[in-house]
């Protein structure tokens, strides 16, 4: 970063390198294919406009547009991706995978275990949730842990532009399928002063140490470690040193990035938007406790959602979901 | 049925164009009032569809069940949801229908059949079946009807619900408002076959493509399915064709339609149509037309202030609702 | 229990218990409906016979065969519910609920919540699973922790014809969504002596202290309790005393008697059929080591199925999940 | 297509029938070798139904590929299945196609384009679409065909399958068996319509009912739609009737199937009234037939032999397969 960069602010959005991302990935390689509801130039270039351009550069075959018919796309994505291409599939909204549950679970993730290795599934499902647009019940839910129980299938969720190019690059490439989950409220904030380039990929798998600390490990992903990443900061002016880890891949998750700092601060909290209980911190403490035993200094803390749908109302939504305020009132409290 | 005729008659028309009236001030106001602030939601105009549910209003009675979609405003307010609780949960506010958990794509009134809006496309044909089926069950000639999009159409949830209904014969009626868009992608382009209503054939029930502009062949249409249904003589499916006038969702770039196509649709305006026809064939005096629509307007502002003076909900009504009783997850 | 039946035999089985369940309910409440693919007795009375008899005894509106079409039965039953009935919707296999998965997760355990109150789904969905049979990946899955994280739905599965009776008359009479999973290899051992009186009930939310112990607290549910009490068995004769604890409800589960349990032993083994790796085993886990840290003697151990899913070939299908054996291989290390 | 003729000449009815014996021979074996207890499995007997899959192994490339279902042997031995690699999968065998970790529910051989076995109902057809998109993209004329029941023709995903296939042009073929049960449960009774080959229209693609059982009818309808989809034309939906004679799987009571539908059906058994019929016509000799039929029961009884002699799978491949590369999980 030169010095005038410092002072500059950031323009680059997470929805920007995704787009990136998807051109360099079609560009690069013929095999890529994608398709859902309304990607299509003709229809707009997707809600968010994520794919816009992209049918006019790569053509209606390889860029299609789908009637709403979620189980008809993943099909579609599988049957493609067993004659060696690579789809994108996108299904507009994460409570939408229900409807298309048994073509992720029973065939994608699991088609492979049961040919015995003779057919494989590289698509990636990209797919977006996100709290504070009164989205309500039904638009916004966070079932990332119902995928991370499912063996067969790999779960990512950058926090950055430059982790969202490098993972649905890396996601794209993967020989098995991936479901790649973006949020809603992260995509128009600029975080980095450049789109990083073609070459860049983040291995799935790895966590990042987004910022070292002492005290306290706090581990994120997604929009929660947008939001851990303002409350280490704080934490920071009050004395408090917190190890930011964002998970990036989701499952398989980085046990050995987490389980170094946990044993080095003794004291772990895990932070994630979907409801607390059954969700992936659930899995995450159980093994810190069972690898760590005996020497944490306080037990793990979870934060998450309630445990309700996801409310309309704006206090009730706002009350939802942890924030850097609630993230730091439980660093003072494991740090004290 | 086939030897009945279903006819609107001159009170009929009446009241189905007060129903649209009132559909069309209240989708005309929560533009206005998500423009200036007042409210923030997501919203869905349905401005240009009026007629349809307002038929249906006319024709059901208020036991009859609804299950309709985040376009579903004017389903629901065609069939009488009262303005107070609808603005006060757009609203967001602890005096609305939901107490403000639902908001607009959840919104529900038990008193008057409006049973399930669901914000996930197809799903509330299924359900309507349920309460069908409930209606077989009590023995009583009450009709379910799930309202759904031409996108909806070629989803599985759709089709599963029309072959159960059928081999059931179940006194659902399927209303496929075909405004030829699901969100911006156009009818012809996602649609295998020439309309929906075909469709019904291979279900073996009965299936129209009526004009839903047109109150009158709309009644027809309309009145013959649910006498059809109440008789126990099982589902019929309805394609009733429409046009919204402002893209899928409010702030919709809506550059995806063609401007002649538009431009027709909201010259054809099925609201004021209706509304000149009215007075041309002396079924309603202008002057009455206008007080009625001036006092809908009054009706709308009061809701308005009801709601946006009504307390917020507060935190702890997360944990109420998740079950009867609450549970310490 | 009388002298003569100590020596005797048991003959009630799970299928019995569930198959009476149902017709009592249905005697009892003319409101209680039921649905699903086969289960009139024009059509057999189901694939395991449970409901032979109903719709003879209860008529085909009531008691009523379905196509196959996993939506429409829960719409159906979803429906019905919102005007007052009953509805038990049967899903024949665990893995076909992923094809109604909107149905039951963004409606029915949303309803509520969602209407602020106003309807409710008081339904039951019966559904069923299960090894041994060689029936692989797509028609033998365990999915209760998807649905433990859903908000809205309660989640039981009992081990004993009495806890099957008690539970599935309880689930019927509660006035939310309640998913009931049965499991197969359990339905056809005799294991009591006398069908429950139609009074019998088990409260949603309470765990059964099926045996008392003091050296490990062992936690698990469906056919893992089954192994659970055999494993226990043969610890009490190497001297370690198991106390086992069957959930029968997996969500809300009994907090106050896995703690109490855990804290009087200091030792947790929980096992459970699911993939370990957040599997329900990883909330439990975690919660305990929230609650009682410090206090534990050895760090919670969970035992769950391998990462992969059901394979069809025999070896393959035996290693899959935890049984007797490693349970007890478990208790003793856990013991040491 | 409409002027072309799709005729079976003598050879290519002479395939035919030989697939079907073998079909029939194999499931014939499949059922002695369960109550022997040789190998434990869930059976899907399809004796009754080999013409359709007999015609389509005889038409189609070894390139096109085919997703079947639980009940799918005969599709996949049609297609030319290898007969050991068959058995030993059966046998849940290290040496099976799939290893052993898939059985005879998830039965895949990608050399012959037998790429996805489904026990899910319906869930066939959706994938097939995409091997169809593949081929489209590959500018390939090779064609994608599923199988499915009766049953199945009322799931979701069915439906949206056929819908997209026609709005693509996609060169799929969706078979449907209709045998006339699903389950214990009759087509009547769970069929809204008259037939399955009927909702073709409303999806603007053709839809044929033809005799499954009759080898030239059969052979005529489905060459037909495979040189329409590698023509380009999209997709066809084909309703073979057929009936299966052993229940729906090994040990069902099949109390629920009329006995006089039952027999009827069993006497008009398709595979010896074929065989009559070429000896009759002179396509083959009584001779030449019973030589074939007899090498076949050997292959069989090789495969067998090969199967049960091959090794089990060892627990350790739990962890393989699951992803490409093992990952500590
Ligand atoms: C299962 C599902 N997929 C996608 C969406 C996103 N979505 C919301 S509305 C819509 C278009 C629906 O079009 P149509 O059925 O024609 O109804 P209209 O909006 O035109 O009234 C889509 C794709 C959804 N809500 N649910
Ligand atoms: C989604 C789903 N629901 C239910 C089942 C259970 N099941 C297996 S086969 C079958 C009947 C299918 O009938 P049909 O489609 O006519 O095929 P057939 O078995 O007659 O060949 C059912 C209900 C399933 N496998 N998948
Ligand atoms: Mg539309
Ligand atoms: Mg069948």
């Amino acid at each position: 970063m030169s010095a005038a960069q410092k002072v500059a602010k950031p323009t680059v959005t997470i929805l920007a390198a995704i787009s990136k991302a998807y051109r360099d990935a079609l560009a690069e390689d013929s095999k890529v294919i994608t398709l859902g509801e309304d990607i299509g130039d003709a229809e707009g270039g997707g809600i968010v406009k994520i794919t816009k351009g992209l049918s006019a550069s790569f053509g209606e075959e390889r860029v299609r547009s789908t009637p709403i018919a979620e189980q008809a796309i993943m099909g579609a994505a599988i049957g493609a991706s067993l004659a060696g291409y690579k789809p994108i599939a996108e299904i507009m909204l994460m409570n939408f995978t229900t409807v298309a549950m048994d073509m992720i679970v029973n065939h994608a993730a699991k088609l492979r275990f049961m040919s015995g290795g003779q057919t494989s599934v590289p698509i990636v499902i990209r797919t977006m949730t996100g709290l504070g647009f009164g989205s309500g019940g039904q638009h916004c839910d966070y079932l990332e842990a119902w995928f991370a129980h499912t063996a067969g299938i790999k779960v990512c969720a950058p926090s950055t532009p430059e982790d969202a190019y490098g993972l649905l690059r890396a996601a794209i490439e993967d020989p098995d399928p991936v479901i790649f989950i973006e949020n809603l409220p992260t995509y128009f904030t600029p975080m980095s002063f450049e789109l990083p380039d073609n070459s860049h990929r983040v291995p799935l798998g790895k966590a990042a140490v987004q910022r070292e600390g002492s005290d306290v490990t706090l581990v994120s992903y997604a929009r929660m470690a947008v939001e851990a990443r303002m409350a280490a900061a704080k934490a920071a002016e009050q004395g408090i040193s917190v190890e930011v880890i964002d998970l990036r891949t989701i499952a398989p998750w980085d046990r050995e990035t987490v389980l170094a700092s946990a044993q080095k601060t003794g004291r772990v909290l895990i932070a994630h938007e979907a409801v607390k209980q059954h969700g992936v911190g659930a899995e995450i403490a159980a093994v810190i406790n069972e690898e760590l035993f005996g020497q944490l200094k306080k037990p793990v803390k979870r934060l998450g959602g309630a445990f309700c749908a996801v409310p309309y109302s704006k206090p009730l939504e706002s009350a939802f979901a942890p924030d850097a305020a609630s993230i730091l009132a439980a660093i003072v409290q494991l740090a004290s | 049925m086939a030897d009945k005729q279903f006819v609107a008659d001159s009170p009929a028309l009446l009241d189905i164009y007060k129903r649209a009236a009132l559909l069309k001030a209240n989708d005309e106001r929560a533009r206005k009032v998500i423009l200036s602030g007042q409210v923030a939601m997501a919203y869905y105009s349905y401005r240009g569809q009026e007629i349809i549910p307002s038929v249906m209003g006319n024709v059901l009675r208020d036991d009859d069940t609804i299950c309709t979609i985040y376009r579903g405003i004017h389903d629901m307010l065609g069939k009488g949801f009262p303005l107070k609780e609808l603005w006060a949960e757009l609203a967001g506010r602890s005096t609305g229908s939901c107490k403000g958990k639902g908001g607009p794509m959840h919104l529900t009134y038990p008193p008057k059949g409006i049973m399930v809006t669901t914000g996930i496309v197809g799903s509330s044909a299924p359900i309507a079946n349920g309460l069908a089926w409930a209606a077989q069950l009590d023995k009583s000639d009450r009709v379910s009807v799930c309202t759904f999009g031409d996108g909806a159409s070629n989803i599985g949830a759709v089709h599963e619900a029309m072959n159960l209904a059928s081999v059931w014969k179940l006194p659902t009626i399927f209303v496929c408002q075909n405004n030829l868009f699901a969100e911006h992608t156009k009818f012809e382009k996602m649609t295998g076959g020439q309309n929906i209503a075909n469709r019904a054939d291979g279900y073996g029930m009965p299936g129209v493509r009526v004009d839903g502009n047109d109150p009158e062949a709309m009644y027809s249409a309309f009145a013959e399915a649910v006498a059809r249904a109440r008789a126990g003589e099982g589902p019929t499916l309805l394609e009733c064709m429409t046009f919204r006038f402002f893209g899928h969702n409010f702030g919709d770039d809506d550059s995806y339609i063609p401007p002649e196509q538009k431009a027709a649709a909201m010259e054809a305006d099925p609201v004021p149509r209706f509304r000149a026809r009215l007075i041309a064939d002396r079924i309603a005096s202008e002057d009455e037309l206008a007080a009625f629509e001036s006092d809908v307007e009054g009706q709308i502002s009061e809701a308005l202030e009801f709601a946006l003076s009504s307390p917020w909900p507060t935190a702890d009504e997360l944990r109420f609702d998740v079950f009867e009783k609450e549970i310490a997850a």
